[in-house]
């Protein structure tokens, strides 16, 4: 999907959702605190749009990171849980069962430990955003692809790797799906991430405004963070698109 | 160089009739072997068993060879994200460059290298992963139908050209065409349709073991030799 | 020598490494005097670097404090009372706010509150949990007021329930989110009422500036200077002469409140902060932090009993 | 995995986590305000399990009630844009896009309109684990099986319940891994929700026990937390093997 | 019953030679027609591009028939989650059921209807695919390799069958055996493997035609008609 495409998208749903706001606000003549009217919220766009910006670009960049992290956290939980042996086992357990506590739970534990900087908002994005992606890789990887790797087996080539890079072939598209969507969740991941404990970031202004009780604010930040994701969707897909391309020899 | 089977059962799990109920038999010298019999009867199982991807419920398979024992077949593909050449030379055993190449001449695929599996004729498929197998390292080969998608001339060229290959080693075939398996084994293994009573007999008959250009048999005696198999095949008593 | 140097920065902070001065929530007027006392050299002029930590709902400066993250910090009573009776090591150093800021708010339009009695039978806001609602409970047994005569309801930090009116009372700190809202109120032609527990003897203490006994003892100097500094930093910022400059450095970091409304939270702000008679900014209320004692030891919301005296330590001598 | 194995695997995870906390208090001597010793932590829990019992209760409910709409929801979407219709494609835009929100930020608008009460919960429990789901369903729904499918396509007896069921078959180990994994997501989004503005389930214990920096409650509702998420992960399990039993005729 | 395709191009995108240039053949009256021709030579191709799963580059595929066109390979699988014979009671067209019990009954494989279909032998599963297709109600089946995994004897009556039940229809049978081709068809289509310099020339040979035990040719007259097939197949002038 193109760039201009996915933004057109998401305008498209954006203003949708504010003009539905909009229309239920006037049909029940709801107050101005209830839901800001338009000239709020352009006014407040107007005079915010800076430091949100600011804010939302920090976001989008320690998303990514934790995007990152979960990736390679994911398809390295994935390939050790698709052993059999102690250690894979053990990672796997691990893995499944730490993701049974929802963050909100386990912040305190890490903000304890780890302070209120970087550490935590990407720790706190990569545990959101890695668990569907592990949950595809484990799929992906523990399926054999039996028509390719019979030779490997039977000439006793097998090896981790090779198996890894004939079932990540085998699955390319799929795994280009879950890694665009995950990237959403590393964005919504760290926003979370901020809104709990951060000083920085959208998710932190997000929690301003709400001590405000300031949704043209609130709407103004959903504005913005539905703009990023959408780019940063845009390059990985782009990117995906590239690596696909060369592998497959086009 | 040996293979024996000694006292086979195998059933599949979750069906009722055993495949093979007491089979046994024994090669004691390398060459070209063919396995035959109507579809259905038992061959990949037996293939399966020997190359170990299966244990057998009861019995044992007995080998003595300088290789490994490799099983082939023909649903098999090669990795999508390299040509087929990268593929052959990646997998060609040390010591076999010249042997890889001197098949990508014999079986015609040159002009394929650059393309992907995907983008093969079903025969150049055949021909690809054949070639694949004969590079490597091994004691026993088993081909499983691994030609049925090439067309006769080019089967007969390629099955002619592995006699010579293979001498020291067992070559254990797989194939439909009694023609060729005829003509080309050494023996042949014949798994008959109705096994007698309680046990599965296999019958092992002479082949006329032609090599490339040095057909020394009478037409008349390969027709026997074709109806023989086929008899066998079917139960019947030679 | 090079091992005094690093005791001495050690003792003052450098800009590397200042010295951490964790709040109790977000930047706003409740913190005036430690911003004043940061932006306008206060600090600095005690010969200390500091470096300010924003608070909020997962931070505490008394774990901070214990984990050496930071030096200091603000906390209200409560926290300090449980978190003592837990064993945790902290020293009330000055007790910055006099009164309770935590009201509820309510439209007069509507209620007449004058007295608790007038609370039957309404739905009142309460965070479960937080120290409204440890006061609210201890305001309705002082008044022998059941329970089940109101409804309580949990609050979150969404006032929507309050604009729909299914809520009457709704807690607030008076001196900043109560000034906003007052305002919105106004527009909507409501008016806006606040229901004051100190008013009817529920004495809470709030927020306090602490340190832990480690520090303290080991650096007299240090914590002495700091209180010094925090409290000159308040008594300036509530100057009313320095209004306009005390707004504008709180609006540099609570950047999201326009400057008229910071101007009206720090007047507000300024009733709460300063003692009554001539005491001095920043004393401790003792009878008020017995009080609080009590009504959080009445209401099991303590281990164990606790000294107040050897607590509420005060600055060094 | 049986149910056994599983309790087992929370068990020994949640008490190696328990014994590092106390490890590190007691290597570190950290007072008992950061860090509850065993003897609070037990009394508190012999005091108030019935409690948070009943709101772990109260919350898998809400949370296996959630979990259900998320996988009807994503099958529908999943289906849905898999056509290529104007009405698919609408689907999957708005299905997309509405997951680039984190629920922090969404969450004032929903309860604006639906209440802090049972609505809210479901609908921010689907929305948090719908979206795994909804990518794996994509990608599995929108892949042809060429070698099963061709057969119907030719003779013109394809339609869209068979492409369905076919994609659904060969990928059955999949959509069983990843609905299991969706499960836990559902009690943690229930979990969130209640923590951002319920008054009821164990999210909001938790919230409470955080005002009052209380980590040992914590503890207690995260052990029952990670106790009924086992559960109810077992259970799915075990109905997924028995619907594949059943269906690959063994 | 008309089938003609005029002047076909195509070439794989990605690659650099057209698999046809300019091919034209005709075909006017229903029967068993088979599609000859060595591996790689473009009839699987062929095949999907008369049955319209990849349009031509240029050119056109002309077919006056009453009923649709199927094309059948080798690699396809039934659905895993019932029993052939489930599948195959499913998908049999209305009015075909005696003829589905006939075939069931013909092509052995009764004793398999309660396996699934990834239990079956590769001969077997050959039988099963191509039963279902039988049952359909079509006017040109394409047969690509379906048979390449049965055993001989149970093939030429398979074969043998086939023709009767199809006389109206066009039954375009692709397959490497050049015995069965020449024995059982009444026209052989041979793509050539030199195409003349630019342009791919088909050349259609007829066949034997022979129906179930009606043999009417000698066994010269066969040797003959396959000698003329494989070189036809190699370009050779005939
Ligand atoms: N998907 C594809 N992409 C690119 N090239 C292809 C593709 N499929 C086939 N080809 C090429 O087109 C040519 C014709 O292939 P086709 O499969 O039609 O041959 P065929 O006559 O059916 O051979 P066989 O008897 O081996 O099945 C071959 O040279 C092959 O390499
Ligand atoms: N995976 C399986 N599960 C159950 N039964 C099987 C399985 N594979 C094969 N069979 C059965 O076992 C018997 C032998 O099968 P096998 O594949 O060995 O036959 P074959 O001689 O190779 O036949 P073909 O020539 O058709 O390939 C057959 O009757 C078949 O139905
Ligand atoms: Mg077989
Ligand atoms: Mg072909």
């Amino acid at each position: 999907m193109g760039i201009f495409k996915r933004l057109l998208q998401f305008a498209s749903i954006f203003f949708t959702g504010l003009a539905i706001l909009w229309i239920i606000k006037y049909a029940y003549s709801f107050s101005d605190y209830l839901i800001p009217p338009p000239a709020e919220l352009l006014q407040v766009a107007t005079s915010y749009w800076k430091i949100y910006l600011a804010a939302v670009v920090n976001t989008t960049a320690v998303a990514i990171a934790g995007h990152f992290s979960a990736i390679l956290l994911a398809t390295l939980v994935a390939f050790l849980g698709r052993s059999g042996s102690v250690i894979g086992n053990l990672t796997r357990t691990a893995a499944y069962n730490l993701q049974a506590y929802p963050i909100v739970a386990v912040a305190p534990i890490i903000f304890l430990f780890l302070g209120d900087g970087l550490a935590s908002r990407l720790l706190i994005a990569a545990m959101i955003c890695y668990f569907p992606l592990l949950l595809s890789f484990i799929g992906i990887f523990s399926e054999p692809v039996d028509q390719v790797e019979h030779f490997f087996r039977t000439t006793g080539r097998i090896n981790w790797r090779l198996e890894l890079a004939i079932r990540t072939f085998e699955n390319l598209d799929k795994i280009t799906t879950v890694i665009v969507g995950s990237g959403t969740m590393a964005i919504v991941g760290t926003i979370v991430a901020e809104f709990l404990a951060a000083t920085n970031g959208i998710g932190y202004t997000i929690r301003k405004a709400l001590y405000q009780s300031n949704l043209a604010k609130i709407l103004v930040a959903l504005f913005l963070i539905g703009l990023f994701s959408s780019l940063y969707l845009s390059l990985i897909e782009y990117i995906g698109g590239r690596i696909k391309m060369r592998l497959m020899g086009g | 160089m040996r293979l024996v089977c000694d006292n086979l059962y195998y059933r599949y799990p979750g069906t009722d009739t055993p495949v093979f109920k007491g089979l046994s038999f024994g090669i004691d010298r390398p060459g070209f072997i063919s396995l035959f019999g109507f579809s259905g009867i038992g061959k990949s199982t037996l293939a399966r068993i020997i190359s170990g991807e299966i244990p057998p419920d009861k019995g044992r398979v007995d080998v003595e060879t300088t290789g490994q024992i490799l099983y082939s077949h023909n649903a098999e593909r090669f990795p999508g994200w390299e040509s087929t050449g990268h593929h052959l030379e990646r997998v060609c055993d040390y010591g076999k460059r010249d042997l890889l190449a001197h098949l990508i001449e014999e079986y015609a695929v040159a002009p394929y290298l650059h393309s992907r599996y995907s983008g093969l004729s079903m025969g150049q498929k055949n021909r690809m992963n054949l070639i694949r197998y004969l590079v490597q390292d091994f004691g026993i080969l088993i081909a499983d139908e691994v030609l049925a998608n090439v067309d006769e001339p080019t089967r007969n060229h390629i099955l002619a050209g592995i006699k010579e290959l293979l001498a020291d080693r067992i070559f254990l075939y797989i194939s439909h065409n009694a023609l060729e398996v005829a003509r080309f084994s050494r023996l042949v293994l014949v798994l008959p349709q109705n096994p007698e009573e309680g046990h599965t007999a296999i019958r092992i008959i002479d082949g006329l073991d032609e090599g490339t250009g040095q057909r020394t048999y009478e037409e008349r005696t390969l027709q026997d030799r074709v109806y023989q198999l086929l008899r066998a095949a079917s139960g019947m008593k030679t | 020598t090079k091992k005094d140097e690093t005791t001495r920065n050690h003792m003052t902070g450098t800009r590397k490494n200042p010295i951490k001065y964790r709040l109790k929530w977000l930047y706003n007027a409740s913190f005036a005097g430690d911003i004043w006392a940061r932006e306008k050299g206060v600090f600095r002029a005690h010969g200390l670097t500091v470096k300010l930590l924003e608070g909020g709902a997962e931070q505490d400066a008394i774990k901070d404090l214990e984990l050496g993250r930071v030096q200091f910090g603000v906390a209200s009573a409560d926290q300090v009372i449980r978190a003592v009776s837990e064993g945790a090591d902290v020293l009330v150093l000055a007790q910055i706010f006099q009164k309770n800021p935590l009201q509820w708010i309510y439209n007069q339009k509507r209620l007449t509150i004058n007295r608790p009695q007038d609370l039957k039978g309404l739905t009142i806001g309460i965070t479960y949990g937080g120290n409204d609602e440890s006061i609210m409970r201890a305001l309705l047994k002082a008044y022998g007021i059941p329970t089940d005569s109101l409804t309580l309801y949990a609050v979150h930090y969404d006032y929507n329930p309050f604009w729909k009116g299914e809520v009457d009372l709704w807690p607030v700190y008076r001196n900043t989110e109560g000034i906003i809202l007052q305002k919105k109120m106004q527009k909507a032609n409501w008016k806006a009422g606040f229901f004051i527990p100190d008013r009817f003897g529920i004495r809470f203490v709030a927020n306090s500036l602490i340190t832990s006994g480690r520090i303290y003892r080991e650096q007299p100097a240090l914590v002495k200077e700091f209180t010094q500094a925090v409290i000159e930093g308040w008594q300036a910022a509530m100057d009313p002469a320095n209004l306009a400059t005390a707004a504008r450095i709180v609006h540099r970091f609570d950047t999201d409140t326009p400057l008229a409304i910071i101007k009206q939270q720090l007047t507000s702000t300024r009733t709460f902060v300063t003692p009554e008679g001539k005491w001095p900014m920043g004393r401790i209320d003792r009878a008020a932090w017995a009080q609080t004692l009590g009504i959080m030891s009445s209401q099991g919301l303590i281990k164990r009993e606790i000294k107040l005296a050897p607590l509420l330590a005060g600055p060094p001598p």
